[in-house]
């Protein structure tokens, strides 16, 4: 990322994606109508599926992020995998948190092991131990470099682990399981609300991958400082 | 590479580490799951498959988890890595050596499996056996990828089965299920999309680990 | 309507924790720059005396 | 004739940012011995693993033998590299190590048996290398790298903690490989071990090659004395034009 990119993403982005935010709000509380037969609770409905569609995106960038690392060697795709992770992580909680809130009143039970609620969680397993492995080898070459591979092996899996989840419950239907309330978007104050929740979610998350982005070079400039710092004082204590 | 493998073998046959250990765990997970599961009920040809499973895949993380320990002690992985051969190549030989170890503890696992669980002797166990090869590999594809690299990191025991077992799902569930199918004696026809995931499963991890490899083993 | 809570009970949780990320990344990042700050002070001071 | 066997041009490697080696320039041509010293953390490991092809460089070039590196399979295949790690599978013997490299390297396993007579490992070739001493696993360590007859032979303080009848004896297989024509780099704090092998050194701080020259021209204390002034020097200011070989 250049300098005046990053200049530009500085101003811009945090109040786009606060103002993005409160119309989204007030959309989804004021505006718009609730569907028929749903109940008030489907409203969780227009935060609930633009998150988890970017948790998808953040795991994609992850794992783009980590092949160009792999591959070029360049610390910056790292720092954007690492903040990719984070945030990712971030947004697949509020998914299965909101999904829970949501299915509680609807199913009548906090969890059921849908196909893709199950590969949600797993999703959320994998990355989290993508972050225990990060914080375990810390912020060496090494750790960059296992993450990446994570990263790269997680993405690959979870079409895989999609479909055998789906294959699972669907032979076994236990559980009645509705899909999600796509069936009501038929008035265009929904499809507008969709819209620009989708809008908001996509500049929060540039926004958080900027301020996280941001603390990385920070945490870079502090280490280098200190190496100075040291080799300064090291330089001195001989020459005394 | 056969000389790879070959090399590990014969380590293995000097310490009988690994393979000792291996057969003990999994046999102890048996002994716990058949508590947990109570292998007398009519149920237990539902449990059974999942029983087998469970016992498999902690036996084999722990296995895998060793299979770098060996290659740390003198720094002999950099020995390996001063050879004049490719880094995929020790990743296929690695992953071989610990499938045919986690395959070589099925030969008596699965025998003791039967008679814990109180399962009829039939044709159905080729079924398992072949069910447990594909999924073994799969475990040890990508087990070996990250064996190489929770070696490395602080809490090695523990960080390999956290970030192997979300991954291996797939192959967890499809041996579930073509097990529990082998068990009931039927044909496999009707399970053969699962053995189709396991055989992708194998196949795509095989060449992700052979191509990333390099990266996990480098300082 | 009981429902309701649950629906503000997600909002709820989406704000939470996105505040609580951003909170947590901000004081990072503030103390950061102060270490940064210090640290140059630190070497502009020893240039001085050297 | 005289070809070059180490040809590397402003080679560095940051680790997570820090830096171990600084654009060090450095030229062997085949059949020199090469010292290379410094205190530690200079960066001498880090420069021996990189002309191993064991790291990859952060910036700069390296050619072995007259050839880009590449994959380094090739290079590695006439590399030998003896560190005072042994690289040895400790429940193995010394004997079926050897043999276990020996198919690697492709070369002949006969030659296993010959080399652990000649390094005195005669009657411990079938124990198990955990039961062996550390003299003696060093001994076998270095049997291992030079069982292919390697070209270039890498040393990374061979000497650190070895008894001085396994020390002798090194000295003597180091001395046979150069006559044959083996080339040698090797580093370490022993500097006349280093003088009596070697007839060129380095002096490596901070990551930067400060100084170059031929051993011949000085003593080792004037030696000692060079490398006292040049490594406590905090910053390399003159390092960058004197390293230029």
């Amino acid at each position: 990322m250049n300098e005046s990119v990053r200049k530009w993403a500085d101003t811009f982005l945090p109040p786009a994606a606060l103002c993005a935010m409160s119309a989204a709000i007030y959309l989804v509380f004021e505006y718009v109508p609730t569907a028929q037969g749903e109940g008030v609770v489907q409203r969780i409905f227009y935060f609930h599926v633009p998150i988890a569609t970017m948790t998808y995106v953040a795991f994609g960038v992850v794992a783009v992020a980590s092949a160009m690392f792999l591959w070029r060697g360049t610390l910056g795709w790292d720092r954007i995998a690492h903040a990719s992770a984070e945030i990712g992580m971030l947004f697949c909680s509020l998914v299965l948190i909101t999904g829970m809130m949501w299915a509680r009143p609807r199913w009548n039970t906090w969890w059921t092991w849908d196909a893709r609620l199950t590969t949600t969680l797993i999703l959320w397993l994998i990355y989290a131990g993508y972050l225990m492995l990060r914080g375990s080898v810390g912020p060496t070459d090494q750790g960059a470099r296992y993450a990446a591979i994570l990263g790269i092996v997680g993405a690959v899996d979870i079409p895989i682990i999609n479909r055998s989840v789906y294959w699972w419950r669907t032979i076994h239907p236990a559980v009645i399981v509705g899909r999600e309330g796509t069936s009501g978007l038929t008035d265009p104050r929904m499809q507008v609300t969709l819209a620009v929740c989708f809008v908001a979610m996509i500049l929060l998350y540039l926004w958080l991958l900027v301020v996280r982005l941001d603390g990385m070079r920070l945490r870079d400039r502090v280490e280098e400082l200190r190496q100075r710092a040291l080799r300064e004082a090291s330089a001195l204590g001989t020459a005394a | 590479m056969l000389a790879l493998i070959r090399k590990d073998l014969q380590i293995e046959l000097r310490t009988k580490e690994a393979l000792a250990s291996l057969l003990l765990l999994a046999l102890l997970m048996l002994v716990v799951l058949s508590f947990a599961f109570d292998p007398t009920s009519a149920l237990r040809s539902e449990s059974a498959p999942g029983a087998l499973w469970v016992a498999v895949t902690f036996a084999g993380v722990s296995a895998l988890n060793r299979s770098f320990v060996a290659e740390r002690e003198n720094d002999c992985l950099q020995g390996l890595l001063l050879c004049p051969v490719d880094r995929g190549t020790i990743y296929l030989a690695k992953t071989i050596a610990n499938f045919l170890f986690m395959m070589a503890a099925q030969l008596v696992t699965v025998p003791i499996f039967v008679f814990f669980f109180n399962l009829p002797l039939s044709w159905g166990l080729v079924g398992v056996v072949a069910s447990l090869g594909l999924g073994v590999f799969g475990l040890s594809a990508v087990g070996t990828l990250f064996a190489a690299v929770s070696v490395r990191t602080r809490a090695r025991e523990i960080m390999l089965p956290l970030l192997l077992l979300p991954l291996i799902v797939p192959v967890f569930i499809a041996g579930v299920k073509v097990t529990a199918r082998a068990l009931a004696d039927k044909p496999l026809a009707d399970v053969a999309h699962w053995l189709h995931l396991m055989i992708g499963f194998d196949v795509v991890f095989l060449v992700v680990g052979w191509l990333v490899f390099e990266y996990a083993v480098e300082e | 309507m009981d429902n309701l809570n649950f629906l503000f009970a997600a909002y709820t949780a989406v704000w939470v924790l996105l505040f609580l990320y951003i909170h947590i990344l901000a004081r990072r990042n503030r103390s950061l720059e102060k270490d940064i700050e210090e640290l140059r002070a630190l070497l502009e001071r020893r240039a001085r005396e050297r | 004739m005289t070809a070059r066997v180490i040809e590397a041009r402003d080679l560095g490697r940051t680790f997570a940012g820090v830096t171990a080696l600084d654009g060090v320039t450095l030229e062997v041509r085949a059949g020199e011995s090469v010292a290379v010293f410094g205190p530690n953390g200079a960066g001498k490991t880090t420069l021996l693993r990189l002309l191993a092809t064991l790291l990859r460089p952060s910036h700069g070039t390296l050619r072995l033998f007259d050839q880009s590196v590449g994959d380094g399979a090739e290079a590695r295949r006439r590399i030998g590299f003896l560190s005072h790690q042994s690289f040895l599978y400790p429940d193995l013997t010394p004997l079926e190590n050897l043999e276990f490299y020996a198919e690697m390297y492709r070369t002949d396993a006969q030659r296993a048996h010959q080399l652990l007579d000649d390094v005195g490992l005669t009657g411990w070739a079938h124990r198990p290398v955990r039961t062996l001493s550390r003299g003696l696993e060093q001994r076998a360590a270095l049997a291992r790298a030079v069982l292919h007859d390697p070209d270039l032979l890498l040393l990374d303080e061979p000497f650190t903690g070895l008894d001085t009848a396994a020390a002798s004896t090194l000295m003597r297989m180091l001395r046979e490989a150069q006559a044959r024509g083996t080339t040698l780099l090797m580093t370490t704090h022993d500097m006349t071990r280093g003088f009596d092998l070697c007839e060129r050194a380095v002096i490596l701080t901070n990551g930067r090659l400060v100084w170059s020259g031929v051993l011949a021209e000085t003593s080792p204390d004037a030696l000692v004395h060079l490398y006292e002034a040049r490594t406590q020097r905090g910053s390399p200011t003159v390092g960058a034009s004197a390293a230029r070989l």
